[in-house]
């Protein structure tokens, strides 16, 4: 495979780029592979680099309903970050942090990983509690997070109100330096690419329709709109359709899902420097690099598979905006989309085993999942390799609904007095 | 002021005598006339280079005239707060004043560094970023990031507050139309003939859509422009028709909701302070017709981008609807019948036509002769293999199909061009609709629609005007009335995909705005991008402020060609609100500042407010947080208000905790389901706190309630949980327990209460009360009577929320502020004060009563809390009994609510901060819990700290450290009752 | 924003006036302490999800006040019947017929 | 004991008041308020304490004197006395079949007037206000952008508007930006 850098592009701009191969290849799928994948969004597209890269299993295939990265890998807000409270959050989100730092060279491909720093906007005596919990318990687990004064936030991030009239003042920020934004495509590109160049069959335009399991119970392939391939590991990371896959299997799951709306501006020069994020009010943004404010909207109230959304949705999340940056009021939206997340009851994700052998499942990443990627994909390969989940992802398992240790991050955050 | 020769075809269209209008661009003074949109003012005055693209800087001219625009954007400024990036030239109306300024240019738009960027133009094709940027790995942030961000973006962002209002309005209709072209016109006059109340929307100042470009069509004799106007003034006179001009229908949303922005202001030269700048209409409709019209699609060719190569139609829109001519020398390159009729009009006023270029092979004869009588040459078979000049196209190279030996070059001043027309699929997708591929006229047309609309005319592919009319009028249900129409142009023809042949130079755009030629797409295309998303996001096509407007087909024709496969299998890439950029602030309309959010206050906030209070939020509450004197500070204020609290008494404001009143013969059963403890054998005129779990077995609220009679409760809740409390309560009621004789009622707002707490508390309200003996032995802790307190009717408790003798008075809340000044009368001179939420806060951590949501964060059990006397274990069921018994919530070594005492008295902990039992460790570190609840106790003279630690309970006396930024403090394992812990103090 | 025929108003009402209240007929046993752990992970945690029809709970908080039950389509968001609390579940044969 | 004065009631909002050329907007006058819930067998029972009828299907109220009975949910009205001051219209009684809350000092009401009432709510209620839909006599609880509050059209052109005591100045505020584009 042509090696992406400098030299090589400028010998292509010579001779017109008639010289690149393709990225991934469009192969029809074998009968039977050693793993199969079902999901080619970052997080299953990373499961099969992982598996191929890290335990040399390259007889996989990756099956994609539609078209790869076109999930919610393609339609979320890029937002990344690590400065969880949990033990078990911050080792897997960190894990993943640190995965990205180096994933642009891993992958011969720029992600475009860009580490402008998170804000996150304290309002209340209660969120500034929070904020301190978070920030200490970061600090002892070797993660990077600050406290900031309102007017060292201002500093940070310019287009801030920081009026003291406001109706949601803002009383200091939480900051991580690490964190930023990744150009999403480009992830789901750059993992399909060095994975196709590894073996890996990745292949769209293949819904699974069934999951075949053994007398006895094991798994032992999937059914497809291309027919069966057989497989004795099948992992599924389909996000918000996790259920409905692991429901052919007869395993039901602790998910809903629902659609989550996303925005973009018309881009502008360079004006918003960060990512910042209020939870208070809703309101998360940042600027791409093309320069579109990407905005992110909250989820409607309902179960739905439709990747739309109200309009009243966009209405709360721009509201919140403007409360936080008066001045972009006369911005335009350019588009706005859905995606459908899939959300546990503790909002942190399942990843493990399942109570059928052979069958392994990652999802529940609801509207955060994105900034875990690598991670997520590297403890999922190590789990689907040795079948057993690797340490971080231990506590992230579906018992946990059961016997009650849950990995509560929204509790954690509870609602003021 | 300009001198540039002046392009207004006196005498066309209907625009004779409209009054001067002046306005500037990049600084230079312009004169167009009233009505002209600033793009057809500009080319009036001979300029046509109005921005400069995306990517390469390359110099750019309008393209269209209209919304479909990607490259005359423009800044358009009242003033600083009022700056409006990236404005379509095509659709802002000029007004006297108007300042207009080019984007995205340095220096200036005739001479811009950036266009440098051409010169590597073939470094920077489709995907070449991720290629490369990455070496060295740290050269990326530093030095590539910043360059590539500098480059970003069209317009600036506005660095100041909005000044404008905006506006929003709910409304309802049985028809709503959007465009008012001849189809929607005809559509919105046959629903208001059969009395529907009918909204009929278009997003240009006048109604009539391309009627208004078209000078040779009669309907009934009249003109296009005379008929329209005519259907206009009839709808306007009819009470059940509403007419929004420059309203756009942006979105279409579930079961027939259409959102609609209305500009209202920006083609003013002096808008009206109290009118909105845009109202945003939310519009139910039963029936929605789509008329939105066609949208001309571009030739893809090399060289296509120059200044001066548009549309035909928009030429043709110009010229008639604008006076303005284009060029004086004006090329045609076409593959559709169209801009024939935009070439003729042009030729009719004497602009020179050098060649038309006909991609087909052939024209109809009736075109034939036509161009002959004009005596204009056409050469068909051929296209136009490239174009010259710099700021301004000034030549155009025509090629036959069959070799590039027979090139003839011509001179031009602007070059018109025609690929066909492009049928409106937006809103009809956005319905959730799927469109079908139409393989007679290649293109894609509406299908089945999932809701109760309907598409006509240009959008649905009807192109003969006397089937617009019949179709618009039968989709509302009716017939329409019969008119004569003659001269009807013909609209056949069109292409999609780039022309001509490799052999070509030049760049051949298909996305203008973003730069993107065919061979980006051809390269995607190798490069594996089989599925026209990924050549969307790959090359950005279509994804400009135009959305595709011109581009996506073209795109998708390109991909199909080179992927060897059907157009519709290839497919579209999905339609999105809004049609057109619209403004955050349309969205959001009155929702800012103040109306941001409610903002609850209680009957005696005003009189905090009087006392110079400082306010904290709580929910959407404003509690009064401290009272400072004079030159307190908060530490200051909230010591002296416990400590009078503690030796005298305080009176705090309580009326934002939730009420419900819960009546009904089964009201006990029913406590006994939600709370832990036991109510029915609760005696009536007693009081006890009580806790909720939600059905997991964790904390979800609490509160005191009393037990007025046998059959009704005065229930309290937290301030934020009331609503939840009361939502959950009636879910009980209504759908577990619907046999239960029981009712809710949620009373926090009948209420005001005010708490008065400390040794004098009974002295101070005892004059106040009639109808109630508060004595110590009739009215113990933990009574509720209802009696009269200012002769008003009262609902007294005797509670303490602070460890001191205490009482809560209930009256109805128009009594608050003045019962409250009743007993601040009694108060004051006994040296009591009104203390805030924070000395509340203080005086309840020194007796160790948690905050729900402070203290407990959603995964504490009321074990944990050390709250296991509250729980009635005895009772068969309530809610989260059996959640409590899950492996987890009885495992050992629980976080458990315990006190923490520092080292060092004087050492306030840091709530949120992280205890750890070895202070040695490495990082990371095993945290055993965190502190909930940290006060300076004035009282105690001391800090108190509670926290929850792994196994609390069984660590009293150990020694535990807290770990900070600069030093690790040493803390003491106690228990949470620090001050009074034997209650006497209560009891006084 | 969704249009929901309330049963108790026996009107269609603009969705802001409603609240989701999560799966149907989940049903709380009044013998909760007998249920074992993985019976309460089914009532309490474990949720249909389908990508078809769902039933589901609403609640007409700033209506009427009342939940209700309804069958939709999560696929089309299309209401295919709504019904008081307290009737009976559809069949599977009608919620077939009605998702036709 | 000693003798207290009778406090005086202070409505929230006194003194609001708003005209233009379409609407005006004012605070009604203090109004006592029960909210009632009753079985059908109830609702007979209360109806005679009350001495008026109840309306028994959606939306619709029913009045006598100053005396208004609005349909909220199937077994919810509230009964408004305009001129009742703060008396109890009913003594206060629970049973199997019925309750009343006195509730009156929980809700504050405006009127809103003229030709331009419905435009002025529909700025925030998403309602259909039409006579048609909305005929001259009926109620419904619904919202105003942020705020619950209860509709009761009592006239062609004029709309009782009730909400609770701390949303009054949100919807009173939320009423005049609605108010500016009424004629509209
Ligand atoms: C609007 C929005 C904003 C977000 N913002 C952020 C953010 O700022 N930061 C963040 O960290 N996260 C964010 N998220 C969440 C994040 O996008 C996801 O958690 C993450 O991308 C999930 O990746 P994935 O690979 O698991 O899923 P996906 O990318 O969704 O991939 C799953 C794939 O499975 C395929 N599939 C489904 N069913 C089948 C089947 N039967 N057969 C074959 N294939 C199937 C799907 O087509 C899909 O391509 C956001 C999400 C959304 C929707
Ligand atoms: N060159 C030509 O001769 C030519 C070109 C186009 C149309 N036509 C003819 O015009 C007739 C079609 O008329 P029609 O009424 O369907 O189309 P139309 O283009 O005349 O009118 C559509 C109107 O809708 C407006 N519009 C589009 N989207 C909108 C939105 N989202 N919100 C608000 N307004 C919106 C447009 O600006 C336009 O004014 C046909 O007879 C067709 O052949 C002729
Ligand atoms: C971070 C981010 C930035 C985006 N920027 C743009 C943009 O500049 N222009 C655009 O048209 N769409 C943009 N999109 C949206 C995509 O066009 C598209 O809507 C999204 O990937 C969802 O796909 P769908 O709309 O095809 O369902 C962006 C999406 C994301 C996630
Ligand atoms: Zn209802």
């Amino acid at each position: 495979m042509k090696n992406f850098n400098a030299l090589n592009l400028a010998r292509e701009a010579l001779r017109g780029h008639k010289g690149w191969e393709k990225q991934w290849t469009s192969p029809e799928p074998k009968k039977k592979y050693d793993v199969i994948i079902v999901g080619a969004g970052g997080h299953g597209l990373g499961t099969a680099y992982y598996l191929a890269k890290e335990h040399g299993i390259t007889n996989i295939a990756v099956l994609e309903k539609g078209w790869l990265g076109g999930g919610n890998t393609g339609r979320n807000t890029t937002i990344i970050r690590s400065n969880y409270l949990y033990d078990e959050s911050a080792g897997l989100y960190n894990h993943a942090l640190k995965l990205w730092e180096g994933l642009s060279q891993d992958l011969n491909y720029n992600v475009m990983f860009s580490q402008r720093g998170v804000l996150m906007l304290a309002h209340s005596v209660h969120d500034v509690q929070s904020f301190q919990r978070h920030i200490h318990a970061n600090r002892l687990n070797g993660v990077d997070n600050q406290w900031l004064s309102a007017q060292e936030a201002k500093d940070y991030c310019p287009p801030l109100n920081i009026s003291k009239d406001s109706r949601y003042p803002i009383m200091g920020a939480a900051l991580q330096r690490k964190g930023g934004t990744a150009r999403h495509d480009a992830v789901a590109w750059g993992y399909a690419r060095k994975a196709t160049a590894m073996g890996v069959d990745i292949i769209q335009n293949c819904e699974v329709i069934g999951i075949n399991r053994a007398p006895s119970g094991e798994v032992t392939g999937v059914e497809t709109t291309k027919g069966t391939i057989n497989a004795e590991q099948v992992g599924i990371v389909a996000s918000g359709h996790s259920s409905v896959l692991m429901d052919m299997a007869g395993v039901q799951m602790p998910l809903e899902s629902y659609p989550l709306q996303a925005l973009v501006s018309e881009p502008v020069k360079p004006v918003f420097p960060c990512v910042a994020m209020s939870n208070a009010v809703h309101a998360y943004v940042s600027q791409s690099d093309k320069g579109e404010l990407v905005i992110g909207a909250g989820t409607d109230s309902y179960l739905s598979y439709s990747q739309t959304g109200s309009m009243h949705i966009l209405q709360h999340a721009l509201d919140a905006i403007i409360e936080m940056y008066p001045m972009f009021s006369r911005m335009k939206m350019l588009r706005t989309w859905g995606g459908i997340v899939d959300v546990t009851p503790d909002r942190s994700p399942i990843i493990g085993k399942t109570p059928v052998k052979g069958l392994y499942v990652n999802s529940g990443w609801g509207t955060g999942g994105f900034k875990a990627t690598p991670g997520s994909a590297h403890v999922f390969a190590h789990t689907i390799a040795r079948d057993e989940p690797h340490k971080i992802n231990a506590g992230f398992n579906l018992d946990r609904f059961r016997n009650g240790r849950l990995i509560d991050e929204a509790a954690a955050a509870a609602v003021a007095h | 002021m300009s001198t540039t020769p002046d392009f207004r075809i006196k005498g066309r269209g209907s625009r004779l005598g409209a009054k001067p209008v002046r306005f500037t661009f990049d600084g230079k003074t312009y004169e167009g006339i009233e009505g002209d949109t600033l793009a057809s003012a500009l080319i009036a005055n001979g300029v046509h280079l109005m921005g400069r693209s995306f990517k390469y800087h390359r110099p750019r001219g309008v393209i269209g005239a209209g919304v479909e625009e990607p490259n005359a954007l423009m800044d358009i400024s009242r003033d600083n707060a009022r700056s409006q990036p990236n404005v379509r030239a095509t659709v802002q109306e000029i007004y006297d004043g108007l300042k207009a300024k080019s984007q995205n240019r340095f220096p200036s738009l005739a001479f811009d560094v950036n266009a440098a960027n051409g010169l590597i133009s073939p470094i920077l094709t489709a995907g070449f970023y991720y290629k490369t940027f990455k070496w060295p790995a740290a050269a990326w942030d530093k030095l590539y990031e910043p360059i590539i961000r500098k480059a970003a973006g069209l317009g600036v962002s506005p660095t100041e507050e909005d000044p404008d209002r905006y506006s929003n309005r709910f409304v309802h209709c049985d028809v709503m139309v959007i465009g008012g072209g001849a189809a929607g016109l005809m559509a919105a006059k046959t629903a208001a003939n059969k009395k529907k109340s009918v909204i009929i929307c278009d997003e240009n100042p006048s109604m009539g859509g391309w009627l208004l470009s078209d000078t040779d069509i009669r309907i009934d004799g009249k003109s296009g422009a005379e008929w329209a106007a005519d259907m206009v003034a009839e709808l306007t006179a009819m009470p059940n028709v509403r007419l929004l001009t420059r309203t756009t229908g942006f979105g279409y949303f579930q079961q027939n909701m259409v959102a609609l922005n209305e500009q209202v202001t920006d083609h003013l030269s002096r808008p009206d302070p109290d009118s909105p700048r845009e109202r945003m209409w939310q519009v139910r409709a039963g029936k929605v017709i789509i008329a939105q019209g066609a949208i001309e699609r571009h030739m893809v060719f090399p060289d296509n981008d120059r200044p001066g190569i548009l549309l035909a139609g928009a030429a043709q829109t110009f010229l008639n609807k604008y006076s303005v001519a284009v060029g004086q020398n004006v090329g045609v390159y076409t593959a559709c019948d169209t801009a024939y009729a935009a070439a003729f009009d042009l030729a009719e006023e004497g602009i020179n036509i050098p060649v038309i270029v006909d991609h087909r092979d052939e024209v109809s004869e009736e075109i034939q002769k036509q161009a002959d009588e004009f005596g204009i040459r056409i050469i068909t078979g051929a296209h136009v293999s490239g174009t010259s000049g710099k700021l301004r196209v000034n030549g155009m190279s025509v090629s036959k199909h069959t070799g590039n030996s027979d090139r003839e070059d011509f001179d031009i001043d602007a070059l018109i061009m025609s690929a066909g027309w492009t049928p409106s699929l937006h809103l009809y997708s956005q319905s959730r609709g799927k469109p079908e591929w139409d393989e007679a006229t290649q293109r894609f047309l509406p299908g089945v629609s999932p809701q109760n609309c309907a598409s006509v005319g240009g959008c649905n592919g009807t192109d003969d005007l006397a089937d617009v009319f019949t179709e618009a009028a039968k989709a509302v249900g009716g017939k329409a009335s019969k008119v004569k129409i003659t001269d009807d142009v013909s609209t056949s023809g069109g292409f999609i995909g780039a022309t001509g042949t490799s052999a070509d130079k030049g760049k051949a755009f298909v996305d203008f705005q973003n730069d993107v030629t065919a061979k980006d797409i051809a390269l995607a295309v190798r490069e594996g991008m089989h599925s026209i998303e990924h050549v969307k996001r790959y090359t950005t096509n279509g994804m400009a402020t135009d959305q595709g407007k011109l581009s996506n087909m073209h795109g998708l024709a390109i991909a199909a060609k080179l992927l060897d496969k059907p157009i519709p299998q290839v497919g579209l890439t999905t339609f999105r609100a809004p049609y057109t950029p619209t403004t955050f602030a349309a969205f959001i309309g009155h929702n800012r500042g103040k109306l941001f959010d409610v903002t609850r206050e209680t009957p005696i906030n005003d009189w905090a407010v009087e006392q110079g209070a400082e306010f904290e939020p709580v929910a959407l509450w404003q509690r009064a947080m401290y009272f400072p004197k004079s030159g307190e500070d908060m530490h200051a204020a909230v010591d002296r208000e416990c400590q009078t609290v503690r030796t005298k008494a305080g009176i705090f404001d309580a009326s934002t905790l939730g009420k419900i009143e819960i009546t009904g013969p089964d009201a006990a059963a029913f406590m006994d389901i939600m709370y832990t403890n036991g109510w029915s054998k609760l005696k009536p005129g007693r009081a006890k706190y009580g806790i909720m779990l939600r059905e997991d077995g964790f904390i979800y609220d609490d509160g005191v309630i009393g037990k007025l009679a046998d059959d009704r409760f005065h229930v309290t809740t937290t301030t934020g949980g009331a609503p939840r409390v009361m939502n959950m309560m009636e879910d009980f009621v209504q759908t577990e327990f619907p046999e239960m004789d029981v009712w809710l009622t949620s009373t926090t707002e009948q209420w005001a209460t005010i708490a008065i707490q400390g040794p004098l508390a009974r002295d101070i309200i005892k004059p106040l009360v009639t109808g109630a003996n508060i004595s110590n032995e009739k009215f113990p802790h933990m009574s509720v009577v209802e009696c009269k307190v200012c002769g008003v009717p009262a609902r007294l408790f005797r509670i303490s929320f602070t460890g001191e003798l205490g009482f809560e008075i209930n009256v109805p809340a128009d009594y608050g502020r003045a019962v409250w000044e009743a007993i601040w009368k009694q108060a004051e001179p006994k040296g009591a004060c009104a203390y805030g939420t924070e000395a509340m806060h203080v005086m309840r951590a020194e007796k160790g009563y948690i905050i729900v949501g402070q203290d407990t964060d959603g995964t504490v059990t009321p074990y944990d809390a050390g709250l296991s006397w509250a729980i009635a274990k005895s009772k068969p069921d309530f809610v989260g009994k059996r959640g409590l018994t899950r492996p987890d919530l009885v495992a050992d070594g629980r976080r458990q609510l315990i006190g923490l005492k520092t080292k060092d008295p004087k050492k306030v902990l840091q709530e949120g901060a992280q205890i750890v039992a070895d202070p040695d460790q490495p990082i990371p570190m095993k945290m055993v819990g965190f502190v909930t609840s940290s006060y300076w106790s004035g009282s105690l003279d001391k800090s108190i700290a509670m926290a929850v630690v792994e196994d609390g309970f069984n660590l009293m006396g150990k020694t535990l450290y807290v770990p900070m930024e600069d030093e690790t403090i040493e803390v003491e394992v106690t228990n949470t009752s620090f001050y009074d812990p034997k209650g006497e103090r209560l009891h006084g | 924003m969704l249009l929901i025929h309330c049963p108790y108003c026996k009107a269609e009402r603009p969705e802001l006036e409603f609240s989701n209240a999560g799966q149907a007929h989940v049903v709380r046993p009044s013998n909760m302490e007998e249920m074992s752990d993985a019976e309460f992970e089914t009532m309490f945690f474990i949720r249909d999800n389908p990508k078809g029809v769902n039933l589901e709970r609403w609640r007409h908080a700033h209506g009427c006040g009342r939940f209700f039950n309804v069958v939709r389509n999560t696929i089309t968001d299309k209401f295919l019947k709504v019904y008081k609390a307290g009737e009976p579940r559809p069949s599977d044969k009608e919620i077939a017929e009605l998702n036709k | 004991m000693a003798k207290s004065a009778i406090a005086t009631r202070l409505p929230a909002m006194e003194g609001a008041h708003f005209a233009n050329s379409a609407v005006t907007i004012q605070l009604a006058p203090p109004a006592s308020r029960i909210s009632l819930r009753a079985t059908k067998a109830g609702s007979k029972s209360i109806e005679k304490l009350l001495g008026i009828t109840l309306p028994k299907k959606p939306t619709e109220t029913t009045k006598k004197t100053s005396r208004h009975a609005l349909w909220l949910g199937p077994d919810e009205w509230m009964v408004i006395d305009e001129k009742n001051g703060d008396a109890s219209m009913v003594p206060r009684q629970s049973n199997k079949n019925f309750t009343a809350v006195d509730v009156s000092h929980r809700n504050v009401a405006y009127i809103v007037n003229g030709y331009g009432a419905a435009n002025t709510l529909n700025a925030g209620c998403p309602r259909d206000l039409s006579l048609r839909a909305f005929p001259v006599g009926s109620c419904s609880r619904t919202i105003l952008n942020k705020a619950e509050v209860v509709l009761y059209r009592t006239a062609r052109n004029t709309f009782r508007i009730e909400c609770w005591r701390s949303f009054a100045p949100y919807v009173w505020a939320y009423l005049l930006e609605g108010a500016k584009d009424a004629h509209i």
